[in-house]
């Protein structure tokens, strides 16, 4: 029934062997360590290429499945597999580890064996949590990933570090704990904790879960999920994170591990819960506004530059949110490419900051100012990675954002007016604080004389760059191999359009805007026609959301 | 009023007594002969209730043995009367609250509870030496041996906390 | 012929008294004595029960409960004479050093 | 003729610990090396571990239903066996350290474990009742085993004193279930027509559960634990964390088990008790500075735990004990987890611990990760299956008793146990943090590190490989302890 | 080889200019300045070429539309965004005054630049923005021509804060990026409600698809309607109308070869651009378009008065510009789109015009831009001066110049739509009037009268040959460039017109009817109104600074409160930043932040914290270390244990087993 050999268990635990192979190693001889740590990542990120030759595109559900007896009672199984999301959010994985190791090749001196051990950990748990079909398996590589993180956090952060891991840590643990209740509570209603078999026995309605149950578990879920995110008011965690951590720490934790949340969404909470999310999901597109522009607004008053790179995540998040909870496939797709896009532009975002901290160790923007005269290359690629923040055409930012937007719009177009603020506050905070930091005569003295990007930095930057350019211009590469994971997701979650009697009461010019088109209706038709041709138990589900709907 | 009731009445309130003086006494020496008398009226007691061997073990073991050597504690380290502090502020009209509920509950629950144990006694056959002895070293010969080596620790510990240091 | 419940009810009153002498007193061998009060007190409970059932056991029980008694009063009383030479103090409010 | 080999084998790690522990007491004065009496010791642990098998294999009962030898038992005589042979691994270095006889020690941890076994074993209140009392005696002594240390004399006179009260209370329960039913037998209670003799039993099953409870430290019962684990020798602490609270919680698991009034009564008072203890626990140890005294406030919690595993037990078991399985299964396993844990943990302590005990505070701990790696890294993973993360046996301990507690539809219950996970999350990192993320103090930099020697190395190394394999491959012993025989019936 | 190569790989056009802006931005660094102005010159002189080379080739293939789709550059679901570039006649007219006018620019530049830091930077940044420039213009759906939109944007945001040293500079790039990004933000939505409407973006797809639907009536706010007002805002914002006109005059701070080619000629006109492009949406919705017309005309008229007063030559020019861009607007707005593309056109060439020369100007002053300070240049740099009086009269519209074909057009074109007309008609001749009085008066401060400046510290001088050169032939085409209307004036075809007309089809033929309805007399009399007030606008400049120079002072004085309003631009500045602007920051910083974030959330977190640590000692306090305590304790547990099993709901019965 499994195809594919052992590639995804490759992947998870490859890191795992160099960790331990760099334990082995003398602690001293720094430069052999960060060699060997380096090597460790970018073999890795080469065996994750492998993945795309073996998600094939267009192929429904998931690949390269592995799957193993592990525990009897209860049935806990070693159940591996990939799909298009997961792929791209692996490969975003393994591209910025080897970028992390070598944005701290200089900036780490002490204890330099224990941090690539940890660095090359959190790989495994993150990859793990990417790839793992098995709720159980899923749930212990999310909390496997987070002493890694703390330790990143806790042992090589700048001053409030402490504070910072801890919070960081109870942040998670609090939702995750409710999590495992909630697996717990799922797997006694479905006898099983593998997720596809449970997606089948609830699409199948051969459990039907009642509203009230199927929303605490939903919830049970999400919250877990929206402190990882962090959606709006669980999101005071990330700042202090952010700005303590490393900046390999800060590259991994903006470019992966707020991902896991918004995976966890789209992996869990639609295709399980569609009837709750579908309840659930006006709320939440309204705390995923609110984070938008709050975290825009927030970031724009940041005296700190880190932390205004922190909360500008929470904006860039809550458009992935969005676009995830607005149930439909162009916005689904578009919150799978913001979430790639974010990574790698977020990321280099903190690696440039990282860098400036490297030279003048401070994030305070009054610090700096005038910089582009010292440092002329640094402030283009600054430019440039903020232009792609900022979602610039032709850069990899604006193509999520855009079609979440678009998406959005075409089922609630307020939600996606309101959200499209948050394109404008963005340009406002990038260009008020990249003028304040690198325009203008240079204030402070011993700015002067601050070297420009060094060969290794250059080649971060100019990696980072042209993935940036890439994702900007090459999206369907992309896009066309995440399409059927992201059509699966939305027949899961919307098995009829149920949701359109939910919908929220639609203000007077949408009513006129659907009433002179006859456009929508015929989309909405085809694709629930769609729906019916690809899973046809969705009719079951169907009816029953509908009554229940009914019921409400 | 018959005797037995009588001879129960006048043992108890003994026994009572007895209680609420080792409470009242201020001096240990006299708390213990106060406990004696506790014991001696149970003792009493189990001789009306027609368990003979109980009450002599009762006198023996506990009258003799066991509060002799409280006795000789209380000399050895030659206790005066004991100083009352009260630092502890639960332990004062909170506890005093408290173990009266219990006690009034415990007693309570008994008395209601009473019809639940058959109050007629076949005395004589049941209360043979004999039969104890047999169950003692048959029915009951685990923990029977398991006490003695419950003994052997009493002993081992004794030694072992009370023995003077040598360094 | 007493009832049963007389009895049970007279060592459920010792009982109390008991708890009552050890929360009370202060010094430590008193609190001790206290404790073989209650002791006593389940003896009772056991025999009046044995003789109410018109099984031995009880009786077996009590016997047992003796020679644990007299265990613990060994072991006891060779802590309070360890307390003694400490703390010079028999009180036990005084011996409070391990806290919060 | 009485009683039959077949008896005598089905206690006989029992016998052969009590046996062990004669001979040491015989040994004693011929005798004075002490790496002597530590080798007898192991050997006697080791044996009387052995023994478990044997009597494990000619399983049932013994002595007129006083005892049963079955998978329960085998399992906690194993447990305390295996507990009181890494005691005295940990233990004999201790005692050269602070110049303590050695042999006295080992005839003491004898007699206590052999008690465990029986409380494991006892099918019957009184033999129960005898083997609390020996394992509680002999760690009375034991706690007081530093004689000229203060606080270990007051330690040993708190516990001496609460636990012959508790012992009390149980014994007067004991005597009024006696009265109610006419029988110590747990077996024969099954029969006794609850009707008749309702108020009575409940009073007795509720005073047995107070003396019970004060055994396995619930709140509101819990108060002698922090005190009485401060100022215990630390090997004797490890001791008492892991083996007599597994020991009683096997005879309480065992009373309702099979005396169907005790699960029915007891349900509501377990679910009260596990909350408190949980919070009792958590919140106590938030402020501990002290590390002995925050892992005795964290052992209390983890009893709140596994209450939390006792109520979804009683829930299920109306159900018929086969339902409650998989909430016998969390208990023990979380045992099993627990009593490796503490154990490891406190063996670190008391070698770090140094001569007198002086270097017990958080502060202490300082920057240990840099002078001793590998002991901080070892703590770290205890402290971590404490706190319940992947594979560490922990892990799978919490998970399990989550399930059963959300299998028995106690989901408020589930709940609270998780904001507990978070606060004890808290202090848990705090010690992590103190190891990984602070400097060391100058003195404690210039003393260097302390000497591990190899038996302590010895216990690290068993506890850890246990922590991580039942933590990766919990199997053989989950399918051990769900055998639908576990009670012998 | 198809018969028509560079049409088939249009691409090259804007390709060009974004290689001219990679070399030079990775490699200019270390070159020579030599090597960089080739480099730029020759890719928009190259692309300027192939430019023409593709038109021809696209009159040579004769079809009305050239479209093609070079790859796909966003898929989803049923959106496909491709990099589809098409050419019809608007885009040739886009194209070549883009490549053409950027082309002389460019050359201008080199020669204005020649002394300036970061030379590379500055043609690097120039030749980007002729690629977005040329996207825009190019594109064949709305994303692609989005992406031009923004890029223009970047672009002008890179070049107005060319000099970041200086912090106006600086700010006023931000200032022009967020601005426009406003206007996006309308623009974007307008996009996503015509998707959600048609379900695609291609214009030839959209345009015939909105074929199909009856027009939104007068005032009925349809998908069209909202879809239309949506894009205006996007224009609005990009050719910076009424309220989004404010980034235009700070633009200024770029060098003046940018405010030629970006703020005049190119990119302020890619609004005008789109609302031509999209003009089917907007004929079927009379309501945005009435919108358009009135924006249009207030603008015109609103930057004109402020354009009175200002004394900054470069400020005068811009508001102009704004006001220019107007008309254009205003064109659109009634409908006359091919009035509108034809301004756009005169006007590239005379507002470039008087861009170079201004800066020519301020070259000679070295710097000077303030115009009181200077006077009397006209006999010191002949060539400048006659070239800008040339570009002046245009923009007066005196004829034959090409600003008067055009902006009598748009005039005769107001004057006839049947919505307001008159008004429309009689705001655009006062705007004539004042722009004609304002240019003059730019003319006669800066070139006649006495020098108002030290001559010893300023030696005024002629800029070299590569600045005149572009001067000249602007200066020809500012004259020749209306001379496609001319023959209307003698009943002859609007060759322009004719020209556009496979665009805007119908919109055009409304015009001709319109044109036939109204007699030629009617055409001939509103020329000559125009001409006249153009003439008196000139009038009074000439009264006012030539003859009696005290007078602007007098007037100043005697109606102080009109001229402080005029000068500060009627406080649209001071009052964006005082309801937006200044409440914004203080709101995210002291709400949202300090109170909301810090406070709030995470106070409440942490504050639920040391609530655990505070009952946690209670717990610790708990523990007296008193045995009896203690003991207490146990008693207690032992009630609650009996008062739970006995009391607890279940076992209500024993309760009154009790009681009982």
């Amino acid at each position: 029934m499994l195809s594919g050999g052992h590639l995804l268990s490759v992947l998870i635990f490859f890191p795992a062997v160099g960790a331990v192979a760099l334990m082995m190693l003398r602690g001293d001889d720094h430069k052999f360590i960060r060699s060997i740590a380096m090597l460790v990542s970018v073999a890795e990120f080469i065996f994750s290429l492998l993945l795309l030759r073996g998600v094939p595109i267009g192929a429904a559900g998931y690949q390269l499945e592995e799957f193993a007896q592990w525990i009897p009672v209860p049935p806990i199984h070693y159940h591996l597999g990939v799909d298009g999301i997961s792929m791209f959010l692996v490969l975003l994985t393994t591209f910025l580890t080897p970028i992390s190791v070598l944005a701290s090749w200089n900036s780490i001196q002490h204890r330099v064996k224990e941090f690539f051990v940890m660095l090359l950990m959190l790989e495994v748990g993150v990859v793990g949590v990417f790839l793992s079909l098995d709720m159980f398996l899923f749930f212990l590589f999310w909390e496997l990933m987070l002493i890694p993180m703390a330790l990143l956090i806790g042992i090589w952060g700048h001053e409030r570090r402490v504070y910072a891991a801890v919070k960081f840590v109870l942040y998670t643990m609090a939702g995750s704990i409710l999590m495992l209740v909630g697996i717990i509570w799922l797997y006694n209603a479905t006898g099983t904790f593998d997720l596809p078999t449970i997606q089948q026995i609830l699409a199948n309605s051969q459990i039907i879960l009642e509203p009230r149950t199927e929303m605490l578990l939903f919830l049970a879920f999400f919250v877990a999920f929206a402190i990882k995110v962090p959606l709006f008011p669980l999101h005071t965690w990330l700042p202090d994170a952010h700005v303590e951590a490393p900046t390999a720490g800060s590259v991994m934790l903006a470019g992966v591990l707020l991902k896991l949340g918004t995976y966890g969404m789209m992996r869990f909470c639609l295709p399980l819960f569609p009837e709750a999310t579908h309840r659930a999901a006006r709320w939440v597109a309204v705390l995923a506004i609110i984070g938008i522009i709050y975290g825009a607004l927030v970031s724009l008053a940041q005296p700190n530059l880190k932390k205004l790179v922190a909360y500008s995540s929470v904006s860039h998040l809550g458009f992935v949110v969005l676009g995830i909870f607005a149930f439909h496939n162009i916005s689904m797709q578009g919150a799978v490419y913001q979430m790639l896009a974010h990574g790698i532009s977020t990321g280099a975002l903190f690696l440039l900051v990282g860098m400036l901290y490297d030279r003048r160790h401070t994030f305070e923007i009054s610090e700096f100012g005038g910089l582009s005269t010292p440092m002329p290359k640094l402030a283009a690629f600054f430019l440039f990675v903020a232009l792609s923040s900022l979602g610039l055409p032709m850069l990899n930012g604006f193509v999520g954002e855009f079609l979440i937007l678009l998406g959005t719009y075409q089922r609630h177009w307020g939600w996606s007016a309101w959200a499209a603020l948050g394109v404008i506050l963005s340009a406002c905070y990038l260009l008020w604080s990249y003028q304040r930091v690198f325009f203008g005569e240079i204030t402070v003295e011993n700015n002067k004389t601050l070297p420009d990007a060094s060969v290794r930095e250059k080649w971060i930057l100019a990696t980072m760059a042209v993935v940036t350019l890439w994702m900007g211009i090459g999206s369907p590469f992309i896009t066309r191999r995440t399409a059927s994971a992201t059509q699966t997701v939305m027949d899961q979650v919307e098995p009829q359009r149920a949701y359109e009697a939910a919908a929220p009461a639609s203000t007077k010019p949408q009513a006129k805007i659907v009433s002179a088109s006859a456009k929508p209706q015929e989309m909405n038709v085809s694709i629930s026609v769609k729906t019916q041709a690809q899973s046809p138990s969705s009719t079951a589900t169907a009816a029953i959301s509908a009554e229940r709907f009914g019921i409400r | 009023m018959t005797t037995p009731l009588i001879v129960f009445f006048a043992l108890a309130a003994l026994a009572v007594i007895g209680a609420v003086s080792l409470i009242l006494q201020k001096h240990p020496i006299h708390s213990a002969l106060s406990l004696i008398v506790v014991m001696v009226a149970l003792a009493g007691l189990y001789l009306l209730m027609g368990a003979e061997f109980v009450a002599a073990v009762q006198i023996i073991v506990y009258g003799g043995a066991i509060m002799v050597l409280f006795v000789f504690v209380i000399m050895l380290l030659n206790a005066g009367v004991e100083e009352h502090t009260s630092l502890s502020k639960l332990a004062g009209p909170p506890g005093l609250l408290l173990v009266a509920a219990l006690a009034g509950f415990v007693a309570a629950t008994i008395a209601r509870s009473g019809a639940s144990v058959q109050t007629t006694a076949q005395t004589g056959a049941l209360s043979s030496t004999k039969g104890i002895s047999e169950m003692v070293f048959k029915d009951f010969v685990y923990p029977f041996e398991l006490t003695s080596f419950l003994i052997l620790v009493a002993i081992l510990g004794a030694v072992v906390l009370a023995q003077r240091e040598k360094s | 012929m007493v009832p049963t419940n007389y009895y049970v009810i007279l060592s459920a009153i010792l009982f109390g008294l008991g708890v009552f002498a050890f929360i009370f007193k202060r010094n430590v061998i008193t609190i001790f004595m206290s404790i073989e009060l209650m002791l006593n007190a389940v003896n009772l409970a056991f025999v009046a029960f044995s003789q109410a059932l018109g099984k031995l056991d009880g009786q077996v029980f009590v016997l047992f409960v003796i020679v644990v008694a007299a265990a613990e009063a060994a072991v006891g009383l060779g802590i309070i004479i360890l307390i003694a030479r400490n703390r010079q103090t028999l009180n036990v409010e005084r011996v409070d050093l391990l806290k919060l | 003729m009485f009683p039959q080999a077949i008896d005598l084998q089905r206690v006989l790690p029992e016998l052969i610990w009590c046996g062990f522990g004669v001979l040491v007491m015989l040994l004693q004065p011929f005798v004075r090396s002490r790496q002597f009496f530590t080798f007898v010791a192991l050997l006697g642990s080791l044996a009387g571990t052995v023994a478990a098998f044997t009597s494990f294999v000619h399983g049932g009962p013994g002595f007129f239903g006083l005892v049963q030898s079955d998978a329960f038992s085998f399992f906690f005589r194993l447990l305390v066996g295996t507990v009181s042979f890494l005691v005295v691994l940990a233990a004999g270095p201790y005692l050269d350290r602070e110049k303590l006889p050695i042999a006295e020690f080992y005839a003491l941890l004898f007699f206590a474990t052999a008690g465990m076994g029986v409380l494991a074993s006892a099918q019957e209140l009184l033999t129960g009742f005898i083997g609390l009392e020996m394992s509680s005696i002999s760690s009375y002594v034991l706690a007081g085993y530093r004689r000229d240390s203060l606080k270990s004399s007051e330690s040993a006179m708190k516990y001496f004193l609460l636990g012959s009260f508790a012992t009390a209370f149980f014994l007067y329960g004991i005597a009024l279930v006696y009265g109610a039913t006419g029988t110590t037998l747990l077996g024969k209670m099954a029969e006794a027509n609850v009707a008749t003799t309702g108020t009575l039993l409940k009073l007795g099953l509720a005073m047995i559960l107070i003396g019970l409870g004060f055994k396995v430290a619930a709140a509101p019962f819990q108060v002698w634990t922090p005190d009485v684990y401060e100022g215990a020798p630390t090997p004797v602490t490890a001791l008492l964390s892991a083996g007599p609270k597994a020991a009683a919680f096997a005879l309480l698991l065992r009373i309702f088990a099979t005396v169907p009034a005790a699960t029915q009564y007891w349900f509501w008072a377990f679910w009260l008790l596990a909350a408190l203890t949980m919070f009792a626990g958590n919140l106590g140890a938030l402020v501990q500075t002290n590390i002995k005294r925050l892992l005795a406030y964290s052992s209390i919690a983890h009893a709140g735990y596994i209450l939390v595993a006792f109520a979804a037990v009683t829930s299920m078991a109306q159900g018929g004990s086969a339902e409650a399985a998989p909430a016998y299964a969390a208990v023990l396993f979380y045992l099993l987890s627990y009593a490796l844990v503490k154990l490891g943990a406190f063996t670190i302590v008391s070698q770090l611990g140094g001569f007198g005990e002086k270097n017990l505070s958080l502060d202490d701990y300082a920057g240990l990760s840099q002078r001793q790696p590998f002991v901080a890294a070892m703590l770290s993973i205890y402290l971590l299956s404490l706190l319940g993360l992947p594979v560490t046996a922990g892990f799978f301990g919490k998970f399990y008793i989550f399930k059963a507690a959300v299998n028995s539809h106690l989901i408020s219950l589930a709940v609270l146990m998780a904001i507990n996970s978070v606060i004890g999350a808290y202090y848990y990192l705090r010690v992590i943090v103190v190891m990984y993320m602070r400097e060391p103090s100058a003195e404690a930099a210039a003393a260097g590190p302390v000497a591990f020697p190899l038996a302590v190395n010895a216990v690290l190394l068993v506890t850890f490989v246990g922590t991580i394999l039942f933590g990766v491959y919990p199997n053989p012993v989950i399918n051990f302890i769900l055998r639908p025989d576990l009670l012998g019936h | 080889m198809p018969e028509q190569p560079i049409l088939h790989s249009l691409w090259i056009v804007p390709l060009l200019p974004l290689l001219g802006s990679a070399v030079n931005g990775l490699f200019g660094a270390k070159w020579p300045n030599k090597y960089v102005t080739a480099t730029a010159i020759t890719s928009t002189g190259l692309s300027f070429l192939f430019a023409l080379e593709a038109v021809r080739e696209f009159f040579g293939s004769g079809q009305a539309l050239f479209r093609k789709e070079f790859f796909t550059w966003i898929a989803a679901g049923n959106f496909r965004a491709g990099f589809d570039l098409q050419m019809d006649q608007l885009t040739v007219v886009m194209v070549l005054v883009v490549t053409g006018v950027g082309w002389l620019i460019h050359i201008y530049a080199t020669g204005y630049m020649a002394h300036e830091g970061g030379y590379y930077r500055f043609f690097s940044y120039l030749n980007l923005f002729m690629f977005f420039m040329l996207i825009l213009v190019l594109a064949a759906n709305y994303v692609l021509l989005f992406v031009g939109w923004e890029g223009v944007g970047l672009s002008s945001y890179l070049l107005i804060g060319f000099w970041f040293l200086k912090k106006s500079a600086s700010d006023a790039g931000k200032k022009a990026f967020i601005v426009n990004r406003i206007g996006d933000f309308g623009f974007m939505l307008g996009m996503f409600l015509l998707f959600r409407a048609f379900g695609t973006l291609d214009f030839q797809t959209l345009f015939t698809k909105v074929g199909a639907w009856q027009p939104d009536a007068m005032g009925r706010f349809g998908t069209l309607t909202i879809a239309c007002l949506l894009l205006f805002m996007g224009a609005t914002g990009k050719s910076a109308q009424l309220p989004l006109y404010v980034w235009l005059p700070d633009a200024m701070e770029g060098p003046t070869p940018v405010s030629a080619l970006i703020h005049a000629a190119t990119m302020v006109t890619a609004g005008v651009y789109v609302v031509a492009r999209s003009h089917i949406l907007f004929t079927y919705s009379p309501t945005a378009m009435l919108v358009v017309a009135i924006v249009g005309c207030t603008t015109a008229f609103f930057a004109a008065t402020i354009g009175l007063v200002q004394t900054d030559i470069k400020k005068v020019l811009a508001y102009s510009t704004v006001s220019q861009l107007g008309y254009m607007f205003l064109a659109c707005g009634v409908g006359a789109f091919t009035a509108g593309i034809f301004h756009l056109m005169t006007h590239a060439f005379f507002k470039a015009l008087l861009f170079l020369a201004a800066g020519s100007v301020i070259h000679a002053m070295g710097g000077e831009q303030e115009m009181p300070k200077m006077g009397g240049l006209g006999k010191k740099i002949r060539w400048t001066s006659y070239t800008m009086l040339i570009a002046t009269l245009a923009i007066a519209g005196i004829p034959p110049f090409a600003g008067f074909f055009s902006k009598d057009a748009i005039l005769f074109a107001s004057f006839q739509s049947e919505t307001g007309g008159r008004i429309l008609h009689g705001f655009g001749l006062l705007t004539a009037l004042l722009t004609a009085f304002y240019m003059f008066r730019l003319i006669f401060l800066t070139f006649s009268g006495k020098p108002r400046f030290d001559e010893k510290k300023v030696h005024v001088h002629e800029s070299p040959w590569s600045m005149l050169g572009p001067l000249v032939v602007l200066a020809i085409l500012s004259v020749i460039g209306g001379w496609f209307a001319l023959p209307t004036f003698f009943q002859g075809p609007d060759y322009f017109a004719n020209f556009l007309a496979p665009v805007f089809g119908g919109a055009h033929e409304a015009a001709q009817a319109a044109t036939e309805a109204a007699t030629h007399q009617l055409e001939l009399l509103l020329a000559g109104v125009a001409f006249g007030t153009a003439l008196i606008g000139i009038a009074i400049a000439y009264w006012v600074y030539l003859r009696n120079p005290r007078k602007p002072d007098d007037l100043a004085r005697s109606m102080k409160p009109a001229y402080t309003l005029l000068l500060n631009k009627y406080y649209v500045d001071e009052l964006y930043a005082a309801a937006v602007v200044r409440p914004l920051l203080w709101l995210s910083t002291n709400v949202f932040w300090k109170a909301a974030d810090v406070a709030g959330i995470d106070g409440t977190v942490n504050g639920i914290a040391h609530g655990a640590a505070a009952i946690g000692d209670g717990v610790r306090h708990s523990q007296s270390g008193n045995t009896r305590s203690y003991a207490v304790w146990v008693v207690a547990g032992a009630i609650v244990v009996l008062a739970v099993i006995f009391f607890w709901p279940g076992a209500t019965k024993t309760i009154w087993g009790l009681v009982r």
